[in-house]
């Protein structure tokens, strides 16, 4: 009956591949052919020049309110990389690169914004769930898609994205708690970006790392530089093949920043100063993607300028798309149920006859005994 | 023809459902080996495996979050929550995304799912134990919101609700749960969500209720006939979302007289919106003021003065009374 | 007297509060350095520290749940949910708890909290963010809740809250935060919780509202008494639970005709029970059928159609027309 | 930019002191003075009777539903023991010993599970809580409570109990969140029974042991045996004294089992064996401090049956308060407000003239023009 330590048989590890100036760990560095890395910087090119248009869009007053993602490029394109197409992607709202990765196209994006359902009208195929307001709910329903993966027997992953302020939402527990019970093969990413709006990541939380949070439900976890795609690429390949392989879930902590303002309705200088963004431009995951590949012979600035004229283009159009998306005023009724009812109809009536004039029937439906209309 | 209580009935729908769909799930806490606190799920575990009939952890949040998920991969999961009570801690989803999924996706991902759970008081339980919170689901459009009244209209309200591609929150009186039983077919038969039912025919005044109370209003409606002259015509609702409206105004417009019954509190209850309809559709014909006999806008006491908060036949009677002699 | 918007309204009602009662205390998600997403609490941590003016971690049900503690030790916590979409997070402390421990332990622990949150749609904002959600917590036993619609009203009924040894559920209108200003006296006033005003006098039909559509509602009676010749009184509730059922009922009986307007959708909304609570008392003096104009039983849409699904005033004055001339 | 290991700073330890057939382990005995060992006896034996007397009280109709806590009375007792009369204990619903410790009249306890509100209206004076329904909601109340403790700069401690059901909870985590955050004197005691109702510990959570969840929150822990007094006594000192010093709050897992069924309600036959309960009785926490104070010769057959005989004269004076306790039907009206709103006084006056005949003024109280009564 002793007072003994009881060991813990968990793991943490740590994991960091391509620093800020480019330099690569060579016994660590992922293999990935040279096409599919210049896909990738595409992609991520693109998710940049997207954001910034976003960003500006709103400024015009063009969509509603923005949430940039600028800087945390990296973390979702890994995964999005390391996923198959018929696993399933879960975001959080700062993942763009990742639909865009998968194949989303750019409209949506803006329409989202734009305050149209047709923004997460997911496409069909797509095995994607749409931007998630109430945060760290996503990671409820991730577990529940991936629980399905088993139930199914199918090898179907499910990659779920969630911030670090989302991690100290019950949801955030309770999900990885059912993960871990049925063993399911759930991917749950924290993108540690630092900041909950104005609220720092020191006060999110006591533990020193998010992944730790692991140990409560008996998982090993990894802590990753969010800003290195190839660290971001490898995490994801490993944790994606661990979950396929019936290991169960797996955490992983990203870190990484946010740059801009938590939306353009948020003024960060009201609580963070601009010496403690600084340093974090200088890990901009792009830069650093860049280096790597002028390094590999992989980019040079002639195939950099074709790039951004194609990414312009196909931005430009979506812009156009988005900006002649015929909203129809109705159309609020039409997916409450998989049949209108009839109350719905009435009140859609109700609301034409207002916008429209009153429909012939409309004085009559009242139904009391005597009706007189002006 | 097999004589049930509501318990088995609702046992039977749901076997017949597991049994016919492989999608269909059963899950919550103690569903599986225990069969459910009210054994409404025994035996499922058993016959389907526990991987149909599924025991979860103790997160309400949880069971309604992850079921949301599994429909977006074809499953069609029926849920329990252990008590009405606890329902309100998985809120959040029910309220953020199980009614919002198609709308918000443009019907995409539609979170067809049965939320069950044991409704309302009169068992002697203990505190959280025995609320009615139909109008809080009620008011959250993409809902749908059934209250069964007898084991043969809960097996097929139930068989119903699964079978329905829209989310349907589904409420056991569980005073019910073993009150009386009666013939159930054998064969499964459903009934179309939104319609009530006259419970009994009348003509001088239109009582309207639904769930556990419908028996008291059931049993007012026979004192009123024995000891009062008046001949009520009782309506059981069965669906508070959508509403019968075309089944009460025609009553109404019958009786010109109304009482609502329900043990909710009154304060934004569903009798408010019974009023409402009424008044919308049928006003000229109203020929006394609508009295609601309902629970009091107070909490449901613990379970020694449970009965006196609760309406009752003498409560119905009283009102009714008084309002046919407006 | 200053000029003030409702933020700024809001604001100096709890500087107030936090400078004559060290127990009071600010907490939610970003209420502190940065003041709150709309500024509310602007400057308050700054000038009462941050042990008084408590940036939390994001978890609604921890802010509802830790609050309740607080106040078993005297303390009076003014919680701030970001949106009213994300109270619900929290529901299930509000519901089981908060509403529930003076009668649960007869007194000796009582909950007296505010329990602020943005209100109602109309600024543009993503999903869950323009929610009106004041029908569910009305329905709940054991709350008071208060819905200000200007500045002035806003200062008062903030105070009250604060001072009341209930809790209180406070919504606040998020599109009329910075709509218009208002004089606002310097000394402190209160207004009592549960009454409602006469917004404007009138006396051909009853128009009944609060919060942000109280503005159209307002717009809707000029426009009725210049164009229609119609002369609307238009009440503000400034409180759904409790109700102020005099206030209603005394206009009626003048009136004869209602138009009750609010943004939540209907079904099982207040506009129900303002309805119920007429026809209880005043039935004999209604002359048309109630007409509600409120948002519709759907989800809000996201912000591109908004517009289209909130009442505004053309709604107001079209369903009025429709009564006055019934 | 290496890949390594993440060390782990937090420790978990293991502590049993008592074993099952009474032997000590001398080095962690502690002390306690031998007039505190007989009382904690005694109150630990009266928990056992009084549970027993509700059990049988149930059966024969005499209370509502009863969920006994045979068992599992040592842990709450040793932290009632060791916690100042000033602290604020916060139960779940099977610490009665520890209510019995701090003073409660039985009656209460009983008229609590008689179905009366007066159950939970916790004496004047007495910084505790009711029991608690929902579960693990009181986690974030007793986190409050601690916060308070530390605002108002007042040495109290704050203790919370919890069982294995609770943990997975949201509520548990956003609680042990928060009070790391703001390092508050919570002490959260986990009372592994192994079972949540039906459901046993194995499939409540993967994680080896409910301490480790405090990994999460950057927090040590401790596993202890629940059983044993001794070992509660030394733990609630520990952490007590711990939170008291500003060391922030403190999680103790208490291994024990729940010998009874969950409730009168449930049939434990319907997932248990009785193989599964037989070894756990023998671990029974009554018997082994019995055995330790008979040989430290503290008790023998005489005062002991003294104690019985005392303990059964104080609960039949309780059952008789209990079954002469006057329910006021009318009650429920009071408490919902300071003031009773003139709604809840008309509603009331309702339920008066329902179940007394009409007041004189009720006939006029309608308002309408004309009322005709029959
Ligand atoms: C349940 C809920 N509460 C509050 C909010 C408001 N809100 C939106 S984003 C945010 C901060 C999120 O921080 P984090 O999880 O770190 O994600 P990040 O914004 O940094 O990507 C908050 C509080 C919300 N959307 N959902
Ligand atoms: C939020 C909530 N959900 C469900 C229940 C129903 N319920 C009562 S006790 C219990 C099991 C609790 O298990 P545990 O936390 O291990 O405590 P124990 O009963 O073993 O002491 C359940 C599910 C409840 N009271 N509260
Ligand atoms: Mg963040
Ligand atoms: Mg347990």
């Amino acid at each position: 009956m002793p007072r003994e330590a009881i060991e813990l048989t968990n793991k943490l590890e740590n994991l960091s591949i391509l620093d800020q100036d480019g330099n690569v760990d060579e016994a660590l560095e992922p293999k990935i052919a040279d096409a599919d890395l210049r896909k990738l910087y595409n992609v991520m090119l693109k998710t940049r020049r997207l954001d910034e248009r976003c960003l500006m869009m709103q400024r015009q007053g063009r969509i509603g309110t923005y949430g940039p993602c600028k800087g945390q490029e990296a973390t979702p394109l890994g995964f999005a990389y390391a996923m198959q197409a018929e696993d399933w992607f879960v975001p959080s709202y700062r993942e763009l690169s990742a639909y865009v990765w998968r194949g989303w196209p750019l409209g949506k994006y803006l329409v989202w914004w734009g305050g149209n359902e047709y923004g997460s009208a997911v496409p069909e195929g797509v095995n994607d769930l749409p931007i998630c307001v109430p945060i760290a709910s996503q990671c409820q329903y991730a577990m529940g898609i991936a629980w399905a993966s088993k139930l199914r027997q199918d090898d179907t992953v499910c990659v779920c994205f969630v911030g670090d302020g989302g991690t100290s939402q019950g949801d955030f527990h309770e999900a990885m708690n059912f993960a871990t019970v049925y063993n399911v093969p759930l991917v749950m990413v924290v993108q540690n970006n630092h900041w909950a709006i104005s609220l720092p990541r020191s006060k999110q939380t006591a533990s020193p790392t998010f992944a730790q949070k692991a140990i409560a439900y008996g998982m090993d976890a990894m802590v990753i530089d969010g800003n290195d795609i190839l660290s971001c690429v490898t995490a994801a390949r490993e944790s994606i093949k661990k979950a396929r392989d019936g290991q169960g879930p797996q955490l992983i902590e990203a870190t990484t920043y946010r740059i801009m303002m938590h939306t353009t309705a948020d003024d960060p200088k009201k609580y963070r100063s601009e010496e403690e963004v600084a340093p974090w431009l200088k890990k901009d995951p792009l830069i650093r993607f860049e280096t790597y590949l002028r390094n590999k012979k992989l980019l040079d600035d002639k195939i950099q300028k074709l790039m951004e004229e194609e990414i312009k283009k196909e931005i430009d159009e979506a812009i156009v798309f988005y900006e002649n998306y015929k909203h129809d005023p109705y159309e609020f009724f039409e997916h409450m149920y998989q049949e209108m009812t009839p109350e719905l109809a009435a009140q859609l009536a109700e609301l034409k006859a207002y916008r429209e004039g009153p429909a012939p029937e409309v004085s009559a439906s009242n139904g009391n005994p005597q009706v007189s209309h002006a | 023809m097999a004589e049930l209580t509501m318990v088995q009935a609702l046992n039977l729908a749901m076997r017949e459902a597991m049994a016919e769909d492989p999608n269909v799930l059963v899950m919550g806490e103690d569903v599986g080996k225990d069969g459910g606190v009210f054994r409404v799920t025994d035996g499922l575990q058993e016959e389907f495996g526990p991987d149909r009939c599924i025991d979860t952890p103790l997160a309400e949040a949880a069971i309604a979050g992850t079921a949301i998920g599994l429909t977006f991969r074809g499953f069609k999961p029926l849920i329990e929550f252990q008590f009405d009570g606890f329902s309100f801690q998985a809120f959040h989803h029910v309220e953020g995304h199980v009614r919002r999924f198609r709308n918000r996706t443009r019907g995409r991902y539609t979170c067809p799912m049965v939320i069950r759970m044991p409704y309302g008081g009169g068992i002697r339980a203990l505190e959280h134990h025995s609320e009615a919170p139909e109008a809080t689901y009620a008011h959250l459009a993409g809902l749908k919101v059934v209250l069964p009244s007898g084991p043969r209209n809960a097996r097929a309200l139930l068989r119903s609700a699964i079978l329905s591609p829209d989310p349907v929150v589904f409420f056991e009186p569980k005073a019910l749960y073993r009150a009386f039983r009666e013939e159930v077919p054998d064969e499964p038969e459903t009934l179309p969500i939104g319609k009530g039912q006259v419970a009994r025919a009348g003509k001088d005044v239109t009582l309207i209720s639904y769930a556990a109370t419908l028996r008291a209003t059931l049993d007012a409606a026979e004192e009123l006939a024995d000891e009062h002259d008046i001949d009520a015509e009782v309506l059981d609702l069965l669906s508070v979302s959508p509403i019968d409206e075309d089944l009460i105004n025609e009553s109404v417009r019958k009786t010109g007289r109304v009482v609502v019954v329900h043990e909710a509190p009154r304060h934004c209850g569903v009798g408010a919106e019974v009023v409402a309809r009424i008044v919308e559709k049928s006003l000229l014909y109203l020929e006394a003021p609508i009295r609601r006999v309902t629970g009091y806008d107070t909490i449901i006491p613990f379970f020694a003065n449970e009965k006196t908060w609760l309406p009752d036949a003498g409560k119905v009677v009283q009102a009714t009374v008084e309002t046919v002699n407006f």
